[in-house]
């Protein structure tokens, strides 16, 4: 591999932001081609990233150190990307349910996704059902990822569910639900097209759904 | 007015035992806790469903069965006295009609059987911190605040012994501090926003207990220790990290005793093992049979010290021998009479089994081995050995971190290379605290984001 | 080749204790029970769904989710060591194909285990009792006999470590024994039947088990002793009748070793205390931790000489924390871990902790007191000394009430007066059992009812 | 009270069958109306004999050896009770459903209910949806008991109850289930009317459904 794109790959691993960005920029002075730079620099770094996660090797605080990086890269590289078109994994919709501020783990979910080049548009926590219709239609966006905690929240999902159905939005988007108190029995009672019981499974999940 | 624990309530280990505590709790009927007894604390919740004004009847019927079925089995175990937990859900203490109505509900059951069958019992009460639903929280006015408040009136009013919360002051930014791995905004959110919102929320609880002549019980950390915990369950972040969390919820915790609170303290507040060194103060705890509720690696040893010994939350479904609050409550009474069975017998019985439930556990994981009566003893001193909050929380950091080298050098605990490596990152924060509050606020002040905190909810 | 147990294996109190016993049973992987350690034995079962074609697949994904949640936690928690039962349900005996296809997928995910996590575990798996799908039941042919017997086959070869059963000969005529207070008709049941057909029985399944390498472990005189207690703790019939019907399943449990089974007995089958007195191999109990599947009035005491500690069952749903199996599994670790280490620390330890276990439960209930080693000991022996199955339930039945009588006076358990009441009566017809078998048999011919039970398959 | 329904009385609580028929008979005999006598003398004993039971004070096979004195009596009253027409409080079919063999639980829920004089048509155990529908046919039943106590066979209940539906027998009965895994949620969502936790509940709930 190149020096550079060799460097590119470990700081991203390492987590050295101004260390990428300066490496990405003589890669680019180099004359390699960003797309090259973008893939097997820093894309691949991540996966990296996630084989540690799940070795155990590495915790999230470091996941989103790494990720902060990939960010400065990334920020350095855009320009030279632009005409490259680079297209996301799929735009994700996520939230807590409406009387739930439980975050974590939907916020460990979003994370993981953008870690897989998804794009996330995070819409907080105790979300009416309206908000999600809106942005599933200001983003278009083909997944939505509902979170709730509580086992009197839970039920509210439905309401969201219902609430993409009447806004005939229903067949552009896969929904998926995920958190304590839930199951995959109780996922497809209410209609949801899947269920995760972490967030790396959630991943998996998602990218099976649009495959 | 503002009490200062500036020595130990207990100050030898031998002392430090499950059951007795230097200053005991007595309710009305007599029921003493710490006086001797580890008596069941049974929490339970609902089962999958929304509340709100068509489904209130069903959500009495609910609550009306779980006492129900709680109290049965209590009296045919002969029980001789145990708690109850209501932890309210939101929509509970959003409408604090509600949550005072079935406090009512559950007070009449526990009064039917104290005549019925000679059981002593205690009611906790905990509404809930709804002061989150605006974001930024706003801590000190706003619809949000006065229900809340009413709702702690209205259940005292209702028939609670104990009041409760478990509040969330500062976890605005602890979430991200958790997950971040990042110490010094842990310290800001515990030893200097929730500390400085617990004074403020303290006084106004303890006058409302006055008022009503209920109990003020203490304040869990959970929000901040639990998550932690749980995080690390997951192996989102280090097990040592969530360890350092829990000695630092402590200052935070201490601040509700400061201002009037006396126990039994909360049962998920595992920091309770020192607010009973320190207070002296009953505690309640939870562990193996919490199991239901969060899974954790001290499960035994969390039966050290407690005084009353809880299952933390289970919702009302069905398994196969009965109820699932009916298991927790059988549970809990078999856990306690194997406790009691031992003081019975004498003081020196009673540390071996406390004994056992430490060894059980302290050597497995750094969080087990911070409950260590000794350890906590150790650690507890040094942090009352500081003047403030904010002091307190960066000693508890200093002190535990200590701890864990020391724990690792004389191989009390086992850390792995990646721990390890964690050690070393978190001792390098930790050393760049600075000894004056000024400076450190001035430090946190440009990171914060004002979309998250509102610093002036704090007197900052 | 019929053993015949004369004497007793254990001798001394103070050689009964959890964890070892004089035989332990060593699998092919080196994981020894009875040996030293308490393991955990996890039991599950499917939550509210039905078994048939369409739903195989479900049932599948239910089995591999269960084995995988409950493995992941207890190499999280450290396990040493530990045992899955898999018990059957009825559609999977039916269906022998579909029971030993469970087996299977079990089998390779703790093998899977063993090579990841270096966790030695044991399989046992426990076709049902179906003959009694006819009714009156055909024992000994006929299509339920063959599918039975067929699965034990299949699952043997699937790869289970140990086979049992809870098998129900003379049930069809117990059930209304229980119910009516019948007490010659339930040694009849016991002693006559029961017994007669666990020989029939254990020495085809002990053949089974040696083609394929297999342990014949044991069998539960659960539809007997347990169907009685369950009854007793919803105050449809006395505990003393309860415990008393416990120590009459003794002789007829007994009859599997006697044709060769070698322990680990079944986790419900309490009677097992005595059988580890007489036969000297290792046991599962359930108590506490077991409240999921039975409350109970023993949930502590059932601590003090098992080799296995089990759950008894629960179904796949979703607690707060994690599946009910996970959280089974959490607690029953902690419950092992904390007997370890006391046996770790040595003889008086560990009898310390098992006398903390008798204490908190003998003197509460009957039921709980026949457990204490002691009386067990004293009653298996009594019971050893007669010569036939018939004339040791005969014993069983006139010793326990002896001691029941003896224990009142001694103050060493309280019975109320409606139990004394019952004693009394209990002991008249007990004094009418007669010598002869031949003549006991003759007076319940008149009394059996042939649609409800068929006496030639008993060879009478 | 007259002194010989006294005697009847304290011989069906006491269980002592052949005092029960010989007191019956020499208060016929004394000229007492039989509906007297089976009111003021028996079923009033049989309500002591539950009060006691509720008490502790009796177990189960007390309250049968009590039934058989009471039907004993009865076989001596009936000739003189035959025009009277004595109703029974209404007629139950009750079994264990298919696939399940439990029956304990079942057993006590039907001798509950013949205590507080229902007409009780046992069908056993392992009882399929056809004969449930039959019985109920044959019978004309106003209530149907149906017990499960395996998670892997509560649901075939719900097989019964639309047998009953497709029979067109939904609307002449109340259907009543029970069992150790069940709940009132659930035997709600299998449309059954009414679900009770123990046998002496069952009563209650069979009482108020045909009240
Ligand atoms: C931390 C915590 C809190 C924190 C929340 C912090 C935060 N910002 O989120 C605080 C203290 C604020 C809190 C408050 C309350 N909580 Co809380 N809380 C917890 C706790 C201990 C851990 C939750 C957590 O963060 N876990 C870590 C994350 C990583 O796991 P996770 O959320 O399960 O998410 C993972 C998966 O589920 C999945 N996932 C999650 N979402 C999604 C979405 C999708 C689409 C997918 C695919 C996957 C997925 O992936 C995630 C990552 O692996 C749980 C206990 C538990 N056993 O879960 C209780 C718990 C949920 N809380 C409970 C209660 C009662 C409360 C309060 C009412 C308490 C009170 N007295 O005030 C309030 C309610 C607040 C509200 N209105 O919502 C109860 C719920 C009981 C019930 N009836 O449902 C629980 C179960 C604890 C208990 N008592 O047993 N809580
Ligand atoms: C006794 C018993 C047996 C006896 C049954 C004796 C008999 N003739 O009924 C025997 C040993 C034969 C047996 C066999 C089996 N059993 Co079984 N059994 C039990 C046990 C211990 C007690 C049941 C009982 O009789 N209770 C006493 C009665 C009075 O209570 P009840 O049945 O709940 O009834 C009351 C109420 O529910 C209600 N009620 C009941 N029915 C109705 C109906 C109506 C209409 C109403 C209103 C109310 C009502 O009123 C009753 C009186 O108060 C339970 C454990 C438990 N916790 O329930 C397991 C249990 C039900 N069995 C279980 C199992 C697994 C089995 C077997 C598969 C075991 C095996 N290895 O072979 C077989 C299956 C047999 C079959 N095909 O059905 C499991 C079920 C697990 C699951 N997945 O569902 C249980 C839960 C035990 C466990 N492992 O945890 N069992
Ligand atoms: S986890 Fe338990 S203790 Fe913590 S806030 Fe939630 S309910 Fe309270
Ligand atoms: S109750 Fe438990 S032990 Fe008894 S037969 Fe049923 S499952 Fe087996
Ligand atoms: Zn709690
Ligand atoms: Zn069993
Ligand atoms: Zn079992």
């Amino acid at each position: 591999m190149n020096k550079n794109l060799a460097a590119i790959y470990q700081s991203v691993v390492e987590g050295e932001s101004s260390q990428t960005a300066k490496k990405v920029q003589e890669a680019l002075d180099e004359g390699i081609n960003a797309e090259v730079i973008l893939n097997e620099g820093m894309v691949s770094a991540m996966s990296e990233v996630g084989r540690l996660f799940e070795q155990g090797e590495y915790f999230v605080p470091e996941m989103l150190i790494s990720a902060r990086a990939m960010q400065e890269g990334l920020s350095v590289l855009k320009p030279a990307l632009a005409k490259a078109e680079v297209r996301s994994t799929g735009k994700v919709v996520i939230g807590t349910v409406n009387g739930d501020l439980h975050d974590i783990g939907k916020n460990l979910v979003g994370m993981m996704l953008e870690g897989a080049a998804f794009e996330v548009i995070d819409l907080g926590t105790d979300v009416p059902p309206e908000r999600f219709v809106e942005a599933i239609k200001t983003n278009g966006a083909q997944i939505v990822a509902i979170s709730a905690l509580l086992t009197t929240t839970m039920n509210n999902m439905k309401g969201v569910i219902q609430a993409i159905c009447a806004a005939g939005l229903r067949k552009n988007v896969k929904i998926i639900v995920g958190g304590a108190p839930l199951s995959a029995d109780f996922a497809q009672s209410i209609g949801a097209d899947g269920y995760s019981a972490d967030a790396s499974k959630a991943v998996a999940l998602a990218k099976s759904l649009i495959a | 007015m503002a009490k200062k624990y500036q020595e130990l309530a207990i100050k030898d280990p031998t002392d430090f035992l499950f059951g007795v505590s230097p200053y005991p709790v007595s309710l009305k009927n007599g029921l003493t806790i710490g006086g001797g007894k580890v008596y069941p604390e049974i929490n339970f919740t609902l089962p999958g469903m929304g509340i709100n004004p068509e489904t209130m009847p069903e959500v009495r019927d609910q609550y009306a069965q779980m006492i129900g079925d709680v109290t049965k089995r209590a009296a045919e175990l002969h029980a001789d006295g145990f708690s109850v937990e209501y932890e309210l859900l939101p929509d509970l203490t959003l409408n604090p009609e509600w949550g005072a109505e079935i406090t009512k509900l559950l007070r009449e059951k526990l009064d039917g059987l104290a005549q019925n069958e000679a059981i002593k019992t205690c009611l906790r009460v905990t509404p809930n911190d709804i002061r989150e639903f605006s974001r930024p929280p706003l801590l000190r006015h706003g619809k949000f605040v006065d229900d809340m408040f009413r709702c702690f009136e209205l259940c005292a009013q209702a028939g609670a012994d104990l009041l409760a919360i478990e509040s969330t002051g500062g976890k605005e930014i602890h979430d991200d501090a958790i997950i971040k791995g990042d110490l010094a905004a842990s310290v800001f959110a515990l030893g200097i926003l929730g500390s400085r919102d617990m004074k403020f929320l303290w006084e106004k609880i303890v006058s409302i207990c006055k008022r009503y002549d209920v109990i003020p019980s203490g304040d869990s950390a959970c929000g901040f220790g639990n998550t932690a915990m749980v995080l690390a369950e997951q192996h989102y972040i280090p097990r040592i990290w969530a360890a350092l969390i829990r000695v630092m919820t402590v200052p935070r915790s201490l601040v509700a005793f400061e201002e009037g609170a006396v126990g039994p303290n909360k049962d998920c507040a595992y920091e309770g093992v020192y607010i009973k060194a320190i207070t002296g103060a009953p505690i309640a705890l939870e562990g193996a049979e919490a199991a239901c509720a969060h899974l954790s690696p001290i499960g035994n040893i969390a039966k050290a010290v407690p005084d009353l010994w809880s299952n933390e939350s289970v919702q009302n479904v069905k398994l196969l021998a009965a109820s699932a609050p009916t298991v927790s409550m059988e549970q809990l009474i078999y856990a306690t009479r194997l406790m009691n069975k031992a003081a019975d017998k004498g003081k020196g019985s009673a540390l071996a089994l406390r004994d056992l439930f430490i060894d059980s556990d302290s050597a497995g994981d750094v969080q087990a081995y911070i409950l260590r009566p000794d350890v906590a003893l150790d650690l507890s001193r040094q942090i009352i050995a500081e003047p403030t909050a904010y002091l307190r929380t960066r000693k508890a950091a200093l002190a535990a971190l200590d701890c864990f080298r020391k724990a690792q050098e004389k191989r009390e605990i086992t850390l792995s290379r990646v721990e390890l490596r964690w050690l070393d990152a978190l001792s390098r924060q930790a050393d760049q605290l600075p000894d004056s509050e000024e400076e450190f606020i001035a430090q946190m002040r440009p990171t914060l984001d004002p979309a998250k905190v509102n610093l002036s909810e704090y007197d900052l």
